[in-house]
């Protein structure tokens, strides 16, 4: 397998985005990440998205976007692995460029959820999770990270408070990320007493629903210096697993162990420890989400990862840096886009230039990227070549 | 005439049939082709009992369209004697009064009013001992 | 890159299934590929698909498919190309396996259409195209493809009994394919009766609404003699082309250079000519799409392919072979699974497996799956390693 | 209020606005933020001419649901001095008098009467010359 390098990035400010189009939000963030580069054409693309079909009635999505990207008759494949089609975009990507079939690939991920009501955006993502055995008898996303919230909270005694100071963290990051969602901070005590969505959790610890895109140029690392005078940001280790879409057949409600194997895939490829990663970017769609992945990742033992937040070993300063983008939390959660985005982060990390939320001496950084209630996860690790 | 789709989940929905591994035991809700824990491919039809104890709920006040009418309403997690756990609403009691590791029994209700498939969805929910 | 192999294939009765849940009809036919090799365990998996979320709710296939066909915690990767689905997944897994990413990869394909009414998949199909260019004034995709046929019929004088002439050989090959949803022989004179669907387009034009899962196995090449005693089939080559997504877009109504494109790709990867060609499988959607196809292929000239089949040079005994199987119009349309399912008879032919449907001395073999009313084209070259 | 979804192709819909392209003047239709033919990133914006040629047609029996009134009705591609074409219905006019070749004028009617975007949706239609 070849070296595979990131040599550019491209998203925009993500948001309620009511003038963008589907095909515009794409175009603008591929434009961005070829403008990012020097790259003269791509050979092939692939695009993360969830479901074009229920949020904006469109499928044949590599058709639409390499003809709105100007790219004649460009080879284009639509990845899904719902929340985490970014993440499952990059690995194809990762593979085709290490395969030699192409040498220049674009990764992006889309997400247009606002064209549609809020009842129309929650049936859509509940598409998600098992539709005869969850959502059927009523079942939502935050309802299913509800419950593993619940069962986290009652067998390892963490508080409301706990949970809240994770969207506090993350609220705190997401100030210093000019393209964030949300740029405003948030207290404790805000969270505590936000709206009830599902028992225990609240809108504020909930992402939010956001129209936005996001892409990224791969090319083999031997080549990097033609396209781009920034340093090439390498992949070096690229997991993927899935558990069982329902979440009531895992074996554990508060474990989730297709991120553990996601994980331990890309470290042993990469050969590395988790205590060699200086930056990490995780799916924090609910507070309770980023708690358990980080002790999924092995940064946290299993029940301290609450603490561990509250104690600021995850913030931009701490031992284990998490979401210094704002992550999905402030930053905003298109979901094909978000895995993208999360890689994103880490090139502007690694390049040293994520300014007022640049983590020092940041050499290593990891992505992790979530479908479902933990049905299926992927786990990139990248590093300054 | 019953829709295909509501049909083919009856024996699940209707009648809590589940299959048993014919190898290594496993039972699966729903039916599976082929054992999640050894990979053998015969299973015996077992209904799961009636009685299963609550590993977690949630109270959901923000559902898709076809339960607004029901909202807020309780969703659970209730394991089985047989090893299977199965979501589904938790009814005829109030949400305060709802505690983890209690015992539920399931019965037959109509779950959906009307949902995306435009038909009305029978199923189980879980509701107190008597 | 390494080569690559199909050592297994599986796949079931195609047709109204209504017995037959998503989830079970991938499981069945990845159960039959799997049963088809000695593989002790699969290492990826992609699945073509082209609207779960539409079609039965249900998006996050990957997970939902790994968990039911009994692989714990198995990558698998959905990949989208609206009626391409299945070519894209192929391309996907062929590339997984010479990269050394993966030795054995599950490539399957699935749809399940009929839980929905006529009108819901008339939409659901229809998110192929242009939503807001199209569909939004009324396109649906026997709409689209009529929109050719009429421009193809009125330039090169084609007349009714051609277009007829393709659905009646489709359904003799389908007479002899026992897994074809209508095992039924036409007549030149009930097709051109029958029902009005869009016109010139009549129902007997169209390929049918289709329950329906293929898969297939896939491995090093080096490595086949391990998981089957049957002739390996040695992927040679492949491409893939998108054109714009609106038909109005196109340079030219009549042809379909997406189809080109993908096809030149792939003989020049091969090596080969398209003389070379023993056994074909192309997208016939409608009967117009085949006649085109061929031409793009490079087959016949330009307005020469109607008359083509009419002499009999596709029939199973011509020179160019096409759609032995029956086709989309006899074996059935489940989209996803189509581009699977066309990969699966060639190997069957090269094998020398297919029964009265055999093309003599069928050596190298061609797939040609399309996506949408020609948006997306991908193409695979097999032969007997 | 205007669902923004129809709000955003206003200016396509009711006004018929093209993008033409700064530097090589090919014109597409809706606006792109990248010329198709030689990668430029600025566009004008013009009107596409009110009149068009018919290049092809088909007459759809069997509709989406949210056409299924109207069904069947004419669908055409029209194309226009400026090189875009465009897919619309073909009114005003029975079946049997449309012909390949034949001119048509844009005019602005309501196009669906209640699509899955849960909105009256008004855009352009075909219809002969007066
Ligand atoms: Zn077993
Ligand atoms: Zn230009």
């Amino acid at each position: 397998m070849r070296d595979v390098a990131i040599v550019g990035v491209g998203m925009q400010k993500w948001g309620e985005l009511w003038e963008k189009s589907f095909r515009d939000l794409f175009v603008e963030a591929a434009l961005n990440a070829i403008s990012d580069t020097k790259v003269p054409k791509i050979d092939h693309m692939y695009i993360g998205c969830m479901t074009g079909g229920l949020f904006v009635g469109q499928e044949h999505v590599g058709s639409i976007m390499a003809d709105y990207l100007g790219q004649k008759h460009l080879a284009a494949t639509r990845v899904e692995s719902a929340c985490a089609s970014g993440g499952a975009a990059l690995r194809c990507g990762f593979i085709e460029v290490a395969s030699g079939m192409s040498d220049i690939v674009l990764v992006g991920g889309v997400e247009k959820m606002t064209d549609v009501s809020g009842d129309g955006a929650t049936y859509a993502l509940a598409t998600a999770a098992d539709q005869e055995y969850e959502v059927f008898h009523g079942a939502t996303f935050p309802g299913l990270y509800a419950l593993m919230a619940r069962a986290y909270m009652e067998r390892y005694g963490a508080t409301r408070d706990q949970l809240s100071a994770v969207a506090v963290k993350n609220h705190d990051n997401g100030l210093n990320n000019p393209n964030a969602q949300y740029q405003m901070k948030l207290t404790v005590q805000q969270v505590n007493e936000s709206v009830m969505v599902a028992d225990p959790l609240r809108i504020l610890d909930c992402s939010p629903i956001t129209d936005g895109a996001a892409a990224l140029i791969l090319c083999p690392l031997s080549r990097a210096k033609e396209f781009s005078d920034k340093p090439p940001i390498k992949i070096i280790g690229c997991g993927m697993a899935t558990d069982s879409i329902a979440l009531h057949d895992r074996r554990d409600l508060t474990s989730l162990d297709a991120v553990r194997i996601s994980a331990e895939q890309a470290l042993k490829m990469a050969g590395k420890k988790i205590g060699d990663i200086n930056v990490t970017e995780v799916h924090d769609c609910f507070t309770i989400a980023e708690i358990i992945v980080s002790e999924a990742l092995g940064m946290f033992p299993a029940g301290k990862g609450a603490l561990a937040c509250v104690n600021g070993e995850t913030r931009v300063e701490g031992k284990f840096p998490i979401n210094a983008s704002g992550g999905l939390k402030s930053k905003g959660h298109p979901v094909g886009a978000t895995g993208v985005a999360q890689a994103i982060e880490i090139v502007h990390q690694l390049r040293g230039e994520a300014g007022k939320r640049q983590v020092k001496n940041a050499k290593i950084g990891m992505t992790q990227n979530m479908g479902g209630s933990g049905g299926s996860s992927v786990v990139h690790i990248m590093e300054v070549a | 005439m019953f829709p295909a789709r509501v049909a083919r989940e009856m024996p699940h929905r209707y009648r809590l049939e589940a299959a048993k591994c014919k190898k290594c035991g496993a039972v699966f809700f729903p039916h599976r082709l082929i054992c999640r824990e050894c990979g053998h491919r015969e299973f015996d039809t077992i209904n799961v009992s009636a009685i299963g104890k609550l590993i977690s709920y949630t109270v959901i006040h923000t559902p898709a369209s076809q339960f607004k009418d029901e909202s807020p309403f309780a969703l659970g997690i209730c394991e089985f004697l047989e090893g299977v756990k199965i979501t589904a609403q938790v009814v005829d009691i109030a949400a305060a009064d709802i505690k983890t590791g209690m015992d539920l029994q399931i019965e037959f209700r109509r779950v959906q009013t009307d949902g995306h498939a435009g038909v009305i969805g029978y199923g189980y929910k879980f509701v107190p001992l008597i």
